[in-house]
């Protein structure tokens, strides 16, 4: 509510702004208007990979930099969204009101507690390393969704057992058991 | 009700004669009478299966085996597929053995022969019996012919009842009844 | 010769009724009794919720005793089920007429045999909530049963056999509600109506049943061998010594009928004296039972024997170990109790005064089922226990009242179910019994036969 | 006392990842993610999340000070390792240095400094009033008596101690409850030094320990047990091999089980029988005399075989014998310590054994002066008997007690004594029994939390650093004495400058290489002291042991193989780990002889009361021909009465059977004399023990000596590893058909085929392995009522089968480490109803756990008995039967699953580490190469026993130990096909009896 309120009072340029762009620019991620209508859990923060991964063309391992060595792929630390964010502030009000609780955690040293949303249960095994080794960098949309154009992420494939099975045989590679689960 | 239903579940009354008997070679006799009468389509009622019945009767045999036999051959199948396409669907070795291996199969396969097999005959006499049975619409019945009386009904338009009735208490019915 | 058996008195009319009588309004001894069993089971359902929220450990199992009383119960029922189906699948086709007197109890005996039996499997997993697992169905991860595991053909086996076993059942039952349909009044007269499908024993009738109940029977016959035998191979697949035996399938079989018709005696004695079927049940169908027994003991006793030569013959020192362990191990007592029940008790079923007399026969059949269940007991825990190959693995087993719990319930739900039945159903068959009468002939038929 | 803090608390102090969190969540079976995501707030540079970091540090739990490696996950220690490295340890570890994680993540813990309040019950308090309080005592107790009483510490912390005391005017006391007292009296007396020379096992050619348990407890167990391997262990390749093992003492310990030959001399005639031995060896010039042995001459005059026989119970013959094996073997090596050398004439012992090495010429080749190993430079027993009579007179004010805990170890005396002393500050970790009776407890950190070193011998210097957030408020002792000496910086600082001192030059390269390495190691071993025989020889074996009373009986307490002095008692896993001899675990037991059992009308388990001048214990019996018929053994480290719910009200404390009085040498006896009554009690004990003898079934193979060596490659001493005639043509089928599984699914193509050589020559039966797998693949503790029924998890179990002479004693034992066998052809995978067991292409048998419905066929099927089932939800938060509760959940390895109840579970070869290094190869295009991959067991065999590799490899070295003609398989005449090749121990003896 109080976002459609702020963002009614954008300049004209600013909302009408991206209709004007030609198509042939780089993909812009919306204004959103009412978040309360996007899919997914909300989190503490309205951070935006649409906006981050999207329009400034962020990579993926820029943030979740353990994801191409490592099984987990991690979460950035404060200090990397602080990194940016305490020279970006933000173009609208919306924005800035939510980089501004960024630069807050940052001062309080109080890390958010994001939402989960793609979770595997604990006897599965998903070695992300191998799979972006096998891959390619821009795999992650594979199994997380077009997270480039997510305001907010969702989960978008099933993440469940036959899901994983068939993409493998799809790949030819093992279906073992062991190799997943112990 | 549509109408076939209606005429399954809920056949009209036959009419026709029942004779009800005391005594098993006095059915028998009757049932001669009939056929020498050139009836067939009379039903008879015991409290047991006698052979006695059948043989005067000489009706041909039960299709009830048919059933019998392909749901047997039926269940065979169904256990082979069932174990061997399941085996090679998701491949995993156990203990050294063949993915596919038969010998162990024979069990499943056996027990699915006799599974369907038991369960197509039962199919067979429902529908043989009971159901099949009624085709002749609703005939007239006595309780006492689960206990120990037997009985005879002869499908019979009025004007040939009387000729029935008379046909029956010479065989030796106790009782005749009309409907 | 099938007429002669029995006494020539008996008329349909009195089959039929006093059959029906059975059928009348229960007494307190019975709601006490029913009552009885109710109770076991409620200790039972207690005790599976115990094992439920807390897991099987309060049961007594101790490493390497992974299998023990819930097992053991499981192949108890199995093999108390066998006997029904025999007498009335095997001697059907032989056309002994003295079963008709007692099958349709040894049956409803088998059909809530299995019915108990089938729960312990369920029970004795460690995640029982996943039992479907064990079931081929099509799921969401692509994944199958495994064919090779004995443990499915048991489930293979033990369903058809229970599926087999029921429509048997129901089958024999149909003319017999018919005739009691006909007796009865008011809300069972609509019941019985509903559940005779109609059946009226017209010819057309007669003809498909005789010849269905013929097939059936003809396939229920090696059904009754396979299943035990395939419960057998639960074990006999496996290497342990005492297990891994070729001789098991014949042997488990001929135990089962044997403990089958220990059960059918303990079963039809209080039923014969509690109805009054003296008439129809009378001293020579306990005869041919008895015999039945003695059969069947004395392939179990020789059974016992060759078990043991071998395993001295072969020359396999774990073989040796693990008979050896039986005898004179911490559970000597198990074993003799088995030997002496189902190895020395049969013997006295040779003298005749010992199968005619009622009395004998029905502790004899009591101290069969406790040496059959001992014969089991012996078979699973103690081969598992005096661990021959390891030396160092090995264990006393001590069951807990987690077992002893799961094991009263499940003889609580038994005797429901079939106390049930013998009020509700006739519990002797009405018109197979008919069967073996002479048929009502008039003066004339009499004098030229 | 511990109040618990929920898990949330942990995650902010660790600043774990979502991954963190949600693998330390997640651990347990069934899909329970976590909800909540908590980023770091900076990301420490050198933590990658889902990878582990290995940090050097040091082992505190005795003090050998063996070199540890921490695994590192998501800022949660969740495994030690051995630091290769590590002069001392060699990267190899015993099961209490794997234990020592359970002591950081300890639920007893102490989570902040509590104080005794008016009413005498104890308080929490915050370190700043703490603080306050103790430097006010502290300046009231100025010059009335301050004593610092601390466990051996040869440590820059030490030095602090005595800097600050000595500035106080107060004294440091060091003390160990099994000091080694002897071996310093009995060295001044043979050579005229009390330093403790190091042993040279790895290069002797025959063993002569008298009562030194070197492989368990003696000094440097680790280091010791790899050394001895290296020369006891038969090895085809080494002409010298095997070095024969003599063990006398009046009972077979873990160290005793290893030998050849076990001689039961009577308890303190030890040195007697030495002696005898030197003067066969001087008298028969049997070694090149050594030029003052002269001066032997009237010493040994009175030990002649035929004089000592009666006495040490030991024929003339057998001491002629080992005399002359021990010199013929050009390289003998005798050893006192222990038991020996806690007797009353103890001294006299480990002189006796001196002068014995000294005869054969041993000293200065394999017993080398010099070293001189810091664990002896402890305070001797008779300094901390004078400190309690002070403080029983009152001239004690103030009492410090760090690492120590001698409420229990003296009970009785000790904490009378306390009760004078003004007051009492304690920096232990937990309320044990001195800190119960203590006035204000300072917790300490975890050693894995805190800076510190230690300097075991000359040339080592272990370096500790804190591996972890501290777990709870908490604070290192170093700290709080700087703080009371009102000196800058902290402690971390203080070592630095101690390191400063020692390291003039280019200090920082040398500081950062000792963090990598774990400490700075001196390249060439220190310089050999050459020892001349003392002045005066004949106070030796003077000392004739004390003639046995006619019914009191010989009591012997020795030190527990993992429980030791009772400072591992609050560790599950060690209280869960069963004693490698008598495989009791969870309580204390007494060794009874057979005979002995008859004569008294005992049963394994009947309770013996044990009265001795002292006090008075009941122990339930255990029945074995492991101990001399005149002797009582008694373990100690059970029967705490405080200290933690593990380690609390547990059985009987051996210690107070002992006296507190100093003996000749100014050491602890202990061995007393006691009176032995049965008082009908009776117990099950708690023991993994299934048959004490093999029985010949194939499960382990024993050579005699000879016959090892007159092995060639080929060859096939066991019978049954050919395939039977009958059978040949089934196999052979088998065979055959074996080609469908490499053409089927996953099936197809090269894989490897994992497998494990096993050495049981090596082999000693430590236990270490077990401990570590424990640690790798979080198996639960269940605990004493379930063990006792045989629910206990250890998937991997060492089987100790007696080996006997012809009179049916015990000659040593060979122990098997029995675990899954990754069998070819697995009777447990074909009986599985869901595919939860099967054979994965590359060899093992895969568990699936979350497939698992738990019919448990497989383990009725299993010929080896090696798998185990969940009968509880021993994970539950607040269970009944919960194996970690907090923190201790924090070590659970986030690559193992947890199992849930009702599902059967076992060795898979670590098969996380397999995956994990197949990741790491296929990341960097590779290979996995021959020793990537080490179990966990492996790793920490500090006999090196076991290796791991790919049989389907030519040049792995499992595939060559496959190989060895030593070699069989377990009851290979099942046509299993394991994967696990054990070779057959070798003994000295030429007629090895499996009894």
């Amino acid at each position: 509510m109080v976002l459609w309120i702020l963002a009614s009072l954008l300049p004209p340029a600013v909302v009408f702004g991206q209709q004007a762009q030609p198509a042939s620019q780089r993909y812009r991620a919306p204004v959103v208007n009412d978040t309360g209508s996007l899919k997914g859990p909300r989190q503490p923060i309205f951070f935006r990979h649409d906006i981050h991964a999207g329009q400034d063309q962020i990579p993926c391992m820029y943030c979740h930099s353990s994801a191409a060595v490592s099984s987990e792929p991690g979460l950035p630390s404060l200090q990397t969204c602080f990194g940016c964010h305490q020279v970006v502030g933000g173009s609208t009000p919306s924005h800035q009101a939510e980089i501004k609780k960024v630069r807050d955690a940052w001062r309080d040293k109080k890390p958010p507690e994001w939402v989960r949303i793609h979770a595997l249960p604990g006897f599965a095994r998903f070695p992300h390393m191998r799979h972006i080794k096998a891959l390619g960098a821009q795999s992650c949309t594979t199994c997380h969704g077009d997270v480039q154009h997510m305001p907010q992420v969702y989960q978008v494939t099933t993440l469940r057992m036959g899901w994983c099975v068939r993409c493998h045989v799809e790949h030819k590679v093992t279906r073992d058991c062991s190799v997943c689960h112990y | 009700m549509p109408k076939p239903f209606n005429d399954i579940f809920r056949p009209p009354p036959t009419p026709g004669v029942l004779g009800i008997f005391q005594y098993l070679d006095a059915t028998l006799e009757a049932i001669k009478k009939l056929r020498a009468a050139g009836h067939t389509d009379f039903t008879v009622y015991s409290p047991i299966p006698r052979h006695e019945i059948e043989d005067a009767l000489d009706q041909p045999v039960s299709p009830v085996r048919m059933f019998t036999l392909i749901g047997g051959i039926a269940g065979c199948a169904i256990g082979a597929w069932l174990t061997l396409w399941m085996s090679y669907d998701w491949p995993l070795v156990v203990g050294g053995k063949p993915v596919g291996s038969v010998p162990p199969y024979v069990v499943i396969m056996f027990e699915m022969t006799i599974l369907f097999g038991a369960l197509s005959t039962i199919l067979g006499i429902l529908f043989n019996a009971v159901f099949a049975a009624r085709r002749g619409g609703k005939i007239q019945y006595d309780p006492r012919f689960t206990n120990d009386r037997f009985g005879i009904f002869v499908p019979a338009s009025s004007q040939e009842a009387g000729k029935m009735e008379s046909l029956l208490r010479e065989a030796g019915a106790e009782e005749v009844r009309r409907g | 010769m099938a007429e002669a058996r029995t006494s020539t008195r008996l008329t349909y009319d009195y089959v039929t009724r006093t059959i029906a009588r059975t059928l009348g309004a229960p007494t307190r001894g019975y709601f006490l009794l029913l009552g009885a069993a109710v109770g076991l089971l409620g200790i039972g359902i207690i005790t599976l919720l115990f094992l439920l929220r807390y897991g099987l450990g309060l049961a007594g199992y101790s490493h390497p005793v992974y299998w023990a009383v819930f097992i053991t119960c499981f192949v108890f029922w199995v093999g108390i089920a066998h006997s029904g189906t025999l007498i009335s699948a095997i001697l059907f086709l032989f056309r002994s007429g003295w079963r008709t007197a007692v099958y349709r109890t040894a049956e409803a005996m088998t059909v809530f045999a299995v019915m108990t039996a089938g729960l312990f499997p369920l029970i004795h997993i460690g995640r029982q909530w996943y039992f479907y697992w064990l079931i081929p169905y099509p799921n969401e991860r692509g994944l199958w049963p495994n064919f090779k595991s004995p443990l499915i053909w048991d489930e293979f086996a033990i369903g058809t056999y229970f599926t087999v076993s029921t429509v048997f059942l129901i089958m024999g039952l149909i003319p017999d509600i018919a005739a009691v349909r006909d007796l009865a009044t008011g809300w069972r007269r609509k019941l019985y109506g509903i559940t005779s499908l109609g059946w009226t024993g017209a010819n057309e009738q007669w003809r498909h049943y005789t010849r269905g109940y013929l097939y059936l029977a003809a396939l229920a016959t090696p059904l009754v061998l396979s299943v035990h035998s395939v419960v057998s191979w639960d074990f006999a697949m496996a290497l342990v010594p005492g297990w891994h035996a070729t001789l098991f399938a014949p042997y488990f079989v001929a135990g089962a009928i044997y403990s089958g018709v220990g059960l059918v005696i303990t079963l039809l004695v209080p039923i014969r004296r509690l109805f009054h079927l003296e008439e129809i049940i009378t001293v020579d169908h306990f005869e041919n039972l008895a015999k039945l027994c003695l059969l069947t003991g004395s392939i179990v006793s020789f059974s016992y024997l060759t078990e043991n030569f071998v395993a001295w013959f072969s020359g396999n020192a774990a073989e040796r170990a693990a008979f050896w362990y039986r005898a004179f191990g911490p559970y000597w007592w198990a074993s003799w109790t088995m030997n002496i029940c189902n190895g020395l008790l049969p013997w006295l079923l040779w003298s005749k005064k010992v199968r005619t007399n009622i009395t004998a026969l029905f502790v004899i059949s009591i101290f069969v089922n406790i040496g059959m269940w001992f014969e089991r007991y012996v078979i699973i825990v103690v081969s598992l226990a005096g661990e021959p190959f390891e030396p160092w693995a090995n264990a006393v087993y001590n069951p807990t009242w987690a077992d002893w719990g799961i094991m009263a319930g499940s003889f609580g739900w038994f005797f429901m179910w079939f106390l049930l039945f013998v009020k509700n159903f006739p519990a002797v068959s009405i018109s197979e019994v008919k069967e073996v009468l002479p048929p009502p002939r008039s003066k004339a038929a009499k004098v030229r036969a | 006392m511990t109040d618990s803090i929920d898990r949330r608390r942990f995650l902010k102090v660790l600043g774990v990842t979502g991954a963190g969190a949600a693998a330390l969540s997640s651990c347990g079976i069934g899909p329970e993610p976590t909800e909540k995501l908590i980023p770091y707030l900076i990301q420490p540079e050198d933590q990658i999340p889902g990878t582990a970091t290995y940090y050097a540090t040091t082992c505190r739990e005795c003090a050998a000070g063996c070199g540890v490696q921490v695994r590192v996950r998501e800022g949660r220690a969740v495994k030690l390792e051995g630091n290769p490295d590590s002069p001392i340890n060699r990267g190899r570890l015993c099961a209490r240095g794997q234990a020592a994680i359970q002591g950081l993540y300890n639920p007893d813990r102490l989570t902040r400094p509590m104080v005794r309040n008016a009413t005498g019950t104890f308080e929490a308090i915050d370190w700043d009033g703490a603080m306050q309080r103790l430097s006010a005592k502290v300046a009231a107790a100025r010059g009335k008596g301050i004593v610092f009483l601390t466990g051996a510490e040869q440590s820059s912390f030490g030095d602090l101690v005595d800097e600050w005391t000595a500035q106080v005017g107060g004294r440091r006391l060091s003390y160990e409850p099994f000091g080694f007292e002897a071996l310093r009296a009995g060295n001044r007396m043979a050579f005229g030094t009390a330093a403790l020379p190091t042993y040279d096992f790895a290069n002797a050619k025959y063993l002569l320990s008298f009562g030194a348990d070197f492989l368990d407890t003696w000094l440097s167990p680790v280091e010791f047990q790899n050394g001895f391997s290296r020369s006891h262990a038969f090895d085809a390749g080494r002409p010298a091999s095997m070095a024969k093992f003599v063990y006398v003492g009046p009972r077979l310990s873990l160290t005793g089980m290893n030998a050849d030959e076990w001689i039961a001399a009577r308890a303190g005639t030890e040195g007697t029988l030495a002696l005898a031995m030197a003067q066969v060896i001087v008298s028969q010039r049997l070694a090149k005399v050594p030029a003052d042995a002269s001066r032997l001459a009237g010493l040994l005059a009175r030990h002649t075989p035929r004089a000592v026989a009666e006495v040490t119970g030991v024929e003339q013959a057998a001491i002629v014998r080992l005399a002359t094996e021990f010199a013929n073997s050009k390289g003998g090596l005798a050893i006192a310590g222990g038991m020996a050398a806690q007797y009353p004439n103890g001294a006299e012992i480990v002189a006796a054994v001196n002068i014995l090495n000294y005869a054969a010429g041993a000293v200065g080749s394999l017993v080398k002066f010099g070293a001189d190993l810091a664990i002896g430079r402890t305070n001797t027993f008779a300094d901390l008997a004078s400190l309690i009579s002070d403080m029983a007179a009152g001239k004690v004010a103030l009492l410090f007690v760090y690492g120590a805990n001698p409420a229990y170890s003296l009970p009785g005396a000790f904490p009378q004594a306390l009760g004078k002393v003004g007051y009492k500050v304690s920096f232990s970790s937990y309320m044990d029994e001195t800190a119960a009776a203590c006035d204000l407890i300072l917790p300490d950190h975890h050693p894995l939390e805190q800076w510190g070193d230690s300097r075991p011998r000359a040339g080592v210097i272990a370096l500790q650093q804190p591996v972890v957030q501290p777990v709870f408020d908490t604070r290192h002792t170093g700290d709080v004495v700087l703080r009371l000496a009102g000196r800058p910086g902290t402690f971390q600082d203080y070592v630095q400058s101690k390191w400063r001192a020692r390291q003039k030059t280019n200090f920082d390269q040398q500081w950062m290489d000792a963090l990598a390495r774990g400490g700075v190691y001196a390249e060439s071993p220190p310089a050999t002291r050459a020892v001349r025989l003392a002045a005066s020889l004949d106070s030796i074996g003077a000392a004739a042991p004390a003639a046995s009373a006619a019914q009191d009986q010989e009591v012997i307490v020795f030190p527990h193989p993992v429980l030791h002095d009772g400072r591992g008692a609050n560790k599950p896993w060690l209280q869960e780990l069963p004693d490698p001899v008598s495989k009791i675990a969870w309580h204390s037991w007494v060794e009874v002889h057979p005979d002995t059992a008859a004569k008294w009308g005992l049963a394994t388990g009947d309770f013996l009361l044990l009265k001795s001048p002292f006090g008075a214990q009941k122990f339930p019996a255990w029945i074995t021909r492991s101990v001399r018929p005149d002797v009582l053994a008694v373990p100690t480290g059970q029967g705490h009465s405080a200290y933690g719910r593990y380690a609390q009200d547990r059985s009987a404390n051996a210690f107070e059977l002992l006296g507190t009085q100093v003996n000749s040498y100014g050491g602890r006896t202990f061995a007393v004399r006691a009176s032995a009554t049965k008082t009908g009690e009776h117990r099950k004990i708690v023991t993994t023990e299934g048959s004490p003898r093999e029985r010949g079934r194939g499960t382990v193979e024993v050579l005699g000596l000879a016959r090892a060596k007159g092995l060639h490659a080929g060859d096939h001493p066991f019978h049954y590893e050919e395939t039977p005639e009958y059978a040949s043509g089934a196999v052979e089928w088998w065979g055959e058909r074996q080609h469908e599984k490499a053409s089927i699914g996953n099936y197809q193509g090269d894989h490897p085929r994992w497998g494990l050589a096993i050495d049981l020559s090596k082999c000693t039966g430590c236990a270490a392995c077990v401990t570590a797998c424990y640690a790798e693949n979080n198996l639960a503790t269940v605990g004493e009522q379930l063990m006792q029924r045989g629910r206990e998890m250890s998937w991997m179990r060492l089987e100790r089968y007696w080996l006997t002479d012809e009179k049916g004693e015990p000659q040593g034992a060979v122990n098997s480490p029995m675990l899954c066998q990754q069998c070819g052809n697995a009777p447990c995978e074909p009986v599985c109803p869901v595919f939860a067991a099967y054979h994965t292409p590359d060899g093992l048998n895969g568990q699936v756990y979350n497939r698992c419905v738990g019919t448990r066929y497989c383990s009725n099927n299993c010929p080896y008995k090696v798998r185990y089932f969940n009968w509880f939800n021993y994970a539950e938060r607040g269970g009944e039967w919960e194996a970690w509760p907090e923190p201790l959940s924090m070590l659970l390895n986030p690559d193992v699953t947890v199992r849930e109840k009702g599902v059967m579970e076992k060795c898979t070869f670590c098969v996380q580490r397999i995956r994990g290094a197949q990741n790491q190869a296929r990341l960097q295009d590779r290979n996995v190469r021959d020793g990537d991959i080490m179990t966990a067991c492996q790793q920490t065999c500090p006999s090196e026993a076991i290796v791991f590799g790919d049989l389907n490899d030519r040049h792995s070295r499992v595939y060559e130990l496959a190989g060895n003609p030593r070699g069989y398989h377990v009851l290979a005449g099942l046509n299993t096909k394991p994967a696990i090749t054990y070779l057959a121990r070798v003994v000295a003896q030429e007629t090895p009896s499996h009894g």
